[in-house]
């Protein structure tokens, strides 16, 4: 119990804080890529700090739902932390409902922030809101199918124990439906993500933006809550990528040193997938808003036929 | 993308030290302590044009060029007023835009301080006492500081925005 | 009166509910009043799987009962009906032969009739009752000939002596008798492609009518496709499983999708129940694949995932139909466009519809989240089954199953957002006011009840599995798990909805209790919505039902086949100057233009053809459905 | 689009039939008449018939000196040349005239103003909604009347403009501006949408009015070329040297042929520097970190190069009446010229990649299509223009400083896509490079200034530039004793701004920006 408790601690302390650090981080490699020096990739703490000392404006036009969406979001990002292998093979919260929950909690979170987008009744809101549910409910089936189709060679849909079965069964991974997965599940993170070719981050334009058009109304220690929440999704679904992909270094939390040993793989991996990232997003356009369902179309399709796979190439 | 990778390595990083000390005028006292422990780091900056002739916008654009990368400092510029810490406003401000730079200024959440941008900016410049124009930033919200010039240069923009949050330039 | 009436049948409701909880726990009982009508007389029997849908009926009607008392429009002749209707679904699932089933069965049909057609003047009432009227009896004449072929192979009216029987008949004809039954009950339950009337007789009957219709009426079906593909036919080939896992599938993604593009909020909500449907379909389609490979446990599992998602829909349905009744009656429209705002004067029915919205879109911690997650995973368990082609089928009802997940959370953001946020869209949404304290009511428990079967699964699941057992005639196994999680299959997957709550509470509350220890909320100002610096916000600016479904509009194209029309007058000189433009983007039906002209039409022809009883009218068709039937039971 | 074979002779029989005064030539491609007002849209429809519509039209004050406001309309074909500029009287009494607006919508744009600051009523305008001045400014307050007396008690009560309503079930409004996202300049759009699709845009610009025209009025020669520069920030030296030419057309001096061939330097370096910097704003547009990032070093070290040779970042100063000024010696102009090929080689290099990129090049291609038969109705002009086939360029077709000696290739492409308006842009740039390298072969010492003569008062002359963006007007009337009486400028943005709401219908709201990066157009410009 105290065991366990500790393992969430650890969690919950690694996404979180880790988090604002990725995000620093593809900044800063992004912008050394484009020729520039670039903020520096521990940006975000001093942002959040500041933005948590700020005043809060709250439009006139909005109801409960609004201000709550800020807190509801870190929680789902939070429990989602409970739910992914970070740190160990045995995240606390595994038990609670694998990765389907985990997909649906992420939907919970998109559904709070769609409802806030909306709230304030602005059009860029609104904006914000259909695209962001439209990519999402497109996104969101590639996630669970991808993720089964590894689930189902590992013969468990605990993603602990999935981690844990290729971990120790590498010949499991060698195989092409293996990759038509992670890329299907690669796309996706980037869509549900907000980051290039779906969305711009960088992007400062109400008409083109996603993420932002639905936080444009957030302010002080909201936006903070906000930015940290989209953060730490960014954080897990890299880290889901990097460690049910790549399974290798983490073990069963026997104790401190296995659990920093899983950090520290995590942080390795992390390390290449920003990069990879990084170059990516600096190589490609966005694309225009009505080619992102083509493109997720085709990761749905890559999932499915990894999921078919698994029954045609037994 | 290999050919953009080529050109990035021989680019290199296009970035430049910091090279004129700021020239900034001061309006308030405020802005020395209060803003540079709050924003020393962080600095979310929103421009307003309220009426400029689109020179101030040029430079200020080249900001955020590799020359000048102002990100590098923590300063970054941002859609929304909710969003920032500091109006970047550029005049002279037009009676068509008073009223706007007003409402801006009012959905910014506190702490917050304005810079007015170039000559124009400071008192309506060229354009002052027309009938079209009310005159310069501060006659429609509280000015913090003002970085003069027709315009300022980014290396003076940059370098007044730096000595407006106190931060040491490296 | 009013009162009075609507206490009595929440009564009513309340002691079937009662009846109905005993029968799941096993207590059996049967009724005869052989006298009472000819042909085997009215026979009456409780067993567990009647017991919970007559349970589920009580439950449900009790709530609607409480809401129609303090529903102004629900008084009137409507009451008779409304008795009628709800008296007559209890008796469905009691029926223990062919005569009372179709009694009972013709009783609610013509009673929902009734109540589908309660506002006369309106074309669109009239419109809706008759496609109804032409459906269910189509359904019926399907049910009346499965049945009578039955009864004639068997030799008995019994449903008791046909379970009996079934494995000695031959397979054509239990292949002919499921076809015949299952397309009776498949349409009542509003399964694609028989769904037409559904979206639009559900909407036209009053609120808590139609919260009845949605909850609990097509539930009926479901009942009636569960006896014929688990339990009167005994077990049948994989074909009869695999087609209810396709027809699940189809009707889950199309039913949403209709959804997505609908903005009379009723409607919508209806064309949730398709979906919904075939969500309750992918468990028992994935159960009776099951059952013929012997594989019990997992057919147990996708039972319990069908039965679990049918009371939760029944709880979720009927809350969002009360919450859209008690809205249809503040703003005097259905339509969303007009709508807005309604949070700030409706909180209680907008927190109860956001209860419901969350449920019907699977998050969790709520029912419709342990419902799917059932779902799922009674489908993912197919790697069980070694047939290549039913795995298939299986992965299509996985794919569908995610699909309609992500479109309804889409759906309901539209759904919740556009009617109960922002500035109201017109000046009845801005005069809104509450619903009154009865409906409230009604709706708070509902929604207590969502949240109830979602934090429980411990608790219901072994109670479903019970009844499961009882159908599939194997013995009931304990589930995997403690008190506080739910173990399904072994290692494969876990579900405890009670921690995600815990751990979703408490990370929602520590940064809030944080924040407002530092006193966070005193440095809070409010000041209008950031409008570009200028702009004086007006519902114009507002996002639009319409328009918040525009990019599933441009990705489903195929689908929804959107017409666009733009007419522009121009000055008669120059077209610079424009002088008026209207734009129109609707879309078409697959299923009207496709299916059911051309079979109109061709019914148009033949009706030409036998010029003698040609007459043009609907009424009289209907009337020789009717005189065929009345024979041929006559006959029989 | 006009016959080519069109000339003064046959313009000047049109002015005659229509009952023109005072025919005469100003130049030998220019006429000048006088007509009355009632003659006017006969008189359009002879020029229309010969390919010439209304390319300018502005009112003066004249009440003082003739009694009578004067109308002053340039009718030309859209490479402007030959034209006629025809002056009409409108009785301050009756302060209307016959509207040209069914005619040529660039008219109905100069009618709408000229209602607006002079309060002169078009007759048969179908759409009199404001356009200079906003909604709360007080009925009958026209400031660019001559006696008008400043007012300052009316205030922004935010009274709506009134937008054309779409009707259709679910449209709605996106409003943008005038605050902008971005780091640009104030303006407001209203889209009426579905969802995403845009079925109708308006612009309701404006809100940097300031007055600018009227603060022309009594200053010096000298004293006016800083607000020449100020016009439109961007385009400093096209509006500084369209106002220098006004001037010494006014004056009858011609500038030394070395100033001439400077001023096409600085005329290029404008061009180069903006259009290096509208390629990066159009891929940032599409999400393309890359492109922009290295466009604007590229363009950060051309703006340097200009402060080398000028002394200033966006060439201010440079250009005055008379000629230029400032130290460009022989040696650095070559130095410039190689540095400038340099740079632009560069740019080239990098829009290739940029448009070698799918994703990139996707963007572009068929968004924001301004199709050449909407372009050539709504009388686009310049880039623009170019991008969407028409063939006009004054540098060619009307030469003025020493593009006569260098010669001018324009480019044009008929697709009138964002890809098409970036397209003309990479070329001008080059052509631009090839221009500063033929003017630094041909240059000589020399002098670069003559003084100007003082201007007859009352006399008007036109300076007519092809800017960057496309043709820059000024038209010049001469006060007492060699100040400025009325000036009216007119930007190219102001001809174009209406062309953008027709590029972006059925494009999505998420390609506006793209759209209208490609166009960028002046706010300030157009507000004056």
């Amino acid at each position: 119990m105290i065991a366990s408790l500790a393992v969430a601690l650890v969690h919950i302390a690694v996404v979180g804080a880790g988090a604002p650090l990725l995000i620093g981080a593809l900044g800063t490699l992004k912008a050394r890529l484009v020729g520039r020096r670039g903020p520096s990739p521990w940006q975000p703490y001093a942002d959040f700090r500041k933005l948590l000392a700020k005043e809060v404006v709250v439009s006139t036009t909005t109801s409960w739902v609004f201000r709550a969406t800020p807190y509801l979001l870190v929680a789902t990002s939070l429990v989602t932390a409970l739910i992914v292998p970070v740190a160990t093979v045995r995240p606390p919260l595994a038990f609670a409902g694998n990765i389907i929950l985990l997909v649906y909690l992420f939907m919970l979170g998109t559904f709070f922030l769609a409802l806030a987008g909306l709230d304030a009744g602005s059009a860029f809101g609104g904006m914000g809101s259909s695209r962001e549910v439209a990519v999402a409910a497109l996104a969101e089936p590639t996630v669970i199918v991808a993720v089964f189709a590894l689930a189902l060679r590992a013969d468990t849909i605990d993603l602990g124990r999935i981690v844990e079965r290729f971990g120790s069964e590498p010949h499991l991974a060698l195989n092409p439906a293996h990759l038509l997965a992670f890329a299907a599940f690669f796309i996706v993170m980037l869509a549900e993500t907000g980051r290039l070719p779906v969305d711009n981050p960088a992007t400062h334009l109400e008409l083109t933006m996603i993420h932002e058009a639905m936080v444009l109304e957030y302010s002080g220690r909201y936006l903070a809550l906000v930015e940290w929440a989209s953060a730490m999704k960014l954080f897990l679904f890299m880290t889901l990528l990097a460690n049910l992909f790549v399974p290798w270094g983490l073990t069963e939390p026997t104790g401190p040193v296995a659990v920093l040993g899983g950090l520290l793989a995590l942080a390795g991996k992390l390390s290449v997938l920003t990069l990879a990232v990084a170059v990516l997003e600096t190589a490609v356009a966005k694309l225009r808003l009505f080619r992102v369902p083509e493109l997720l179309a085709g990761s749905f399709a890559l999932a499915f036929l990894s999921l078919m796979a698994v029954f045609l190439v037994r | 993308m290999f050919r953009q990778l080529r050109t990035a390595l021989r680019t290199g990083i296009a970035t430049e030290p910091v090279a004129a000390a700021g020239e900034i005028e001061r309006v308030g006292a405020r802005l020395a302590s209060e803003v540079a422990r709050l924003f020393g780091r962080s600095l979310a900056i929103r421009q307003v044009d309220a009426g400029s002739c689109n020179g101030c916008e040029l430079e200020i654009t080249g900001l955020t060029g590799p020359h000048y990368d102002l990100e590098r400092f923590g300063l970054r510029f941002v859609a929304s007023p909710r969003h920032a810490d500091c109006l970047l406003v550029t005049g002279p401000v037009t009676r068509n835009m008073a009223e706007a730079l007003r409402r801006t200024w009012q959905a910014t959440p506190d702490p917050k301080f304005v810079v007015a941008v170039g000559d124009c900016g400071r008192d309506g410049g060229l354009f002052r006492g027309s009938y079209a124009v009310v005159g310069g930033v501060a006659d429609v919200v509280p000015v913090d500081a003002v970085i003069p010039g027709c315009p300022p240069s980014p290396a003076a923009l940059l370098a007044g925005l730096l000595e407006a949050i106190g931060r040491p330039r490296r | 009166m009013n009162r009075l009436v609507y206490g009595v049948i929440a009564a009513m409701g309340i002691v079937a509910a009662g009846l109905g909880g005993y029968g799941m726990a096993g207590g059996a009982g049967t009724l005869r009043l052989a006298w009472l009508v000819p042909l085997g007389g009215l026979e009456l029997t409780l067993d567990p799987l009647g017991g919970l849908f007559l349970g589920l009926i009580g439950l449900a009607a009790a709530p609607a009962s409480v809401y129609g008392m303090g529903d102004p429009d629900g008084g009137g002749r409507g009451r008779l009906a409304y008795a009628v209707f709800v008296a007559s679904m209890c008796l469905v699932p009691l029926a223990a032969n062919t005569m009372t089933f179709l009694i009972a069965w013709e009783l609610m049909s013509l009673a929902s009739y009734a109540l589908v057609l309660h506002d006369r003047e309106s074309e669109e009432s009239v419109r809706a009752g008759w496609i109804y009227a032409v459906m269910t009896h189509a359904g019926l004449a399907c049910l009346l000939a499965g049945m009578l072929l039955l009864g004639a192979e068997v030799g008995s009216q019994r449903f008791a002596d046909w379970r009996a029987a079934a494995p000695a008949l031959a397979p054509a004809t239990r292949d002919l008798a499921f076809v015949l039954l299952a397309l009776g009950f498949a349409g009542k339950a509003g399964v694609i492609p028989l769904h037409v009337w559904l979206p639009l007789a559900h909407p036209a009957a009053p609120s808590h009518v139609s919260a009845l219709m949605s909850g609990v009426m097509i539930k009926l079906g479901i009942y009636g496709l569960l006896r014929v593909s688990l339990d009167w036919l005994g077990v049948g080939p994989p074909w009869w499983g695999a087609t209810l896992l396709v027809a699940g599938a189809v009707s889950s993604v199309i039913g949403v999708l209709y959804a997505l593009v609908e903005h009379d909020l009723k409607r919508l909500l209806a064309f949730h129940s398709i979906e919904n449907i075939g969500i309750i379909l992918l468990g028992i389609g994935s159960a009776a694949l099951y059952r013929v490979a012997g594989l019990d446990a997992l057919a147990r599992l996708g039972l319990i995932a069908a039965l679990y998602h049918t009371v939760n829909h029944a709880a979720f349905k009927a809350l969002l139909f009360l919450g859209a009744g008690a809205v249809v009656h503040a703003t005097g429209t259905r339509n969303m466009e007009a709508m807005g705002g309604l949070i700030k004067r409706m909180p209680w029915t907008a927190g109860c519809f956001l209860v419901g919205s969350a449920a019907i879109a699977a998050l969790p911690p709520l029912n419709g989240f342990v419902s799917e997650w059932l779902t799922f995973l009674a489908l993912f368990q197919n790697t069980r089954l070694d047939a290549v082609g039913q795995n298939l089928v299986f992965t299509l009802g996985i794919a569908s199953l995610a699909l309609t997940g992500g479109l309804a959370m889409a759906c309901f953001v539209k759904a919740f957002g556009i009617t109960f946020l922002a500035l109201p869209r017109s000046d009845a949404a801005a005069g809104a006011h509450e619903a009154s304290p009865p409906m409230r009511l009604a709706m708070l428990t509902l929604a207590a009840a969502c949240v109830a079967l979602g934090l429980g699964p411990t608790l219901v699941v072994p109670v479903f599995g019970s009844v499961a057992a009882a159908i599939l005639k194997t013995p009931p196994s304990a589930t995997g798990g403690d008190w506080l999680t739910l173990r399904v299959a072994g290692e494969f997957a876990s579900l405890s909805t009670a921690a995600i709550a815990v751990a979703l509470a408490a990370s929602l509350l520590v940064p809030f209790a944080a924040f407002w220890i530092l006193g966070a909320a005193r440095r809070t100002r409010a000041y209008e919505t950031w409008g570009c610096g200028r702009i004086v916000q007006t519902a114009r600016m507002e996002y639009t039902a319409t328009a918040f479904a525009n990019p599933f509009k441009r990705v489903f194209d195929f689908f929804y086949r959107p017409s666009k029309r733009l007419d522009i007058e121009f000055h008669p000189e120059s077209r610079f100057f424009v002088e008026r433009i209207e734009y129109e983007n609707p879309t078409r039906s697959i299923f009207d233009d496709w299916l059911y002209r051309p079979a109109l039409e061709l019914l148009q022809a033949a009706a030409r053809a036998v010029g003698a009883l040609q007459s043009g009218s609907a009424n009289q068709y209907l009337a020789y459905i009717l005189v065929a039937l009345l024979l041929m039971l006559v006959l029989a | 689009m006009l016959p080519a074979t069109t000339t003064v002779e046959q313009l000047r029989r049109a002015a005659l039939e229509a009952g023109a005064a005072g025919v005469a030539e100003s130049s030998p491609s220019a006429i000048r008449c006088r007509v009355p007002a009632s003659e006017v849209p006969a008189l359009a429809d002879r020029l229309a018939a010969l390919g010439a519509r209304c390319q300018f039209l502005a009112a003066a004050d004249t009440r003082v000196t003739g009694g009578d406001f004067t109308l002053a309309y340039v009718f030309a074909s859209a490479q402007l040349t030959p034209s006629v500029t025809v002056l009409v009287s409108v009785p301050a009494a009756a302060a209307r005239f016959a509207s040209l607006a069914t005619r040529s919508f660039a008219a109905s744009r100069f009618e709408r103003e000229i209602h607006d600051l002079f309060g002169l009523v078009p007759e048969g305008h179908p759409d009199l909604r404001r356009l200079a001045l906003h909604q709360y400014w007080p009925q009958g307050y026209h400031p660019l009347r001559r006696d008008v007396v400043s007012r300052t008690d009316f205030v922004d009560t935010g009274e709506a403009f009134p937008f054309r309503r779409v009707e259709g079930e679910g449209i709605f409004e996106i409003t943008v501006g005038p605050v902008h996202a971005g780091i640009i300049e104030p303006g407001h759009f209203r889209f009426s949408v579905e969802g995403e699709t845009i079925v109708n845009l308006e612009t309701r610009l404006g809100f940097v009015h300031k007055g600018t025209e009227k603060l022309f009025e009594g200053l010096a020669l000298d004293a006016a070329r800083p607000l020449a520069e100020r016009i439109s920030g961007d385009t400093s030296v096209g509006h500084v040297l369209a106002y220098c030419q006004a001037i010494e057309a006014l004056a009858g001096c011609a500038v030394p042929p070395r100033a001439a061939r400077l001023r096409v330097v600085l005329l290029e370096l404008e061009r180069i520097y903006n259009h290096v910097g509208d390629v990066g704003m159009i891929v940032n547009d599409t999400g393309f970190a890359f492109g922009h990032a290295h466009c604007f070093r590229l363009r950060e070290e051309l703006l340097r190069l200009n402060e080398r040779l000028t002394g200033h970042r966006l060439l201010r100063g440079a250009v005055v009446p008379g000629g230029v000024t400032g130290p460009i010696t022989t040696a650095r102009l070559a130095a410039a010229a190689t540095r400038v090929e340099t740079l632009v080689a560069e740019f080239a290099a990098i829009v290739r990649l940029c448009l070698d990129n799918t994703t990139v090049l996707e963007r572009l291609q068929g968004t924001g299509r301004l199709t050449e038969q909407t372009a050539t109705e709504m009388q686009v002009v310049g880039l623009v223009g170019r991008a969407s086939g028409i063939d006009a360029d004054l540098r060619r077709d009307a030469p003025f400083a020493a593009y006569g000696e260098t010669g001018v290739h324009v480019s044009v492409y008929g697709t009138g896509d964002v890809w098409a308006r970036t397209m003309v842009r990479l070329d001008e740039a080059r052509e631009a490079a090839r221009l500063v390298r033929e003017v630094a072969r041909l240059d000589t010492p020399g002098i670069v200034h003559v003084p100007v003569p003082p201007l007859a008062p009352g006399a008007h002359a036109f300076g007519l530039v092809e800017a960057w963006r496309g043709p820059v007007w000024h038209w010049v009337v001469a006060g007492e004793s060699s100040t400025l009486g009325r000036v009216k400028v007119v930007d190219p943005s102001f001809r174009n701004w209406p062309a953008l709401e027709h590029a972006v219908l059925k494009n999505i709201v998420p390609d506006f920006p793209l759209c209208n990066k490609s166009f960028n157009l002046s706010y300030s410009g157009n507000d004056l």
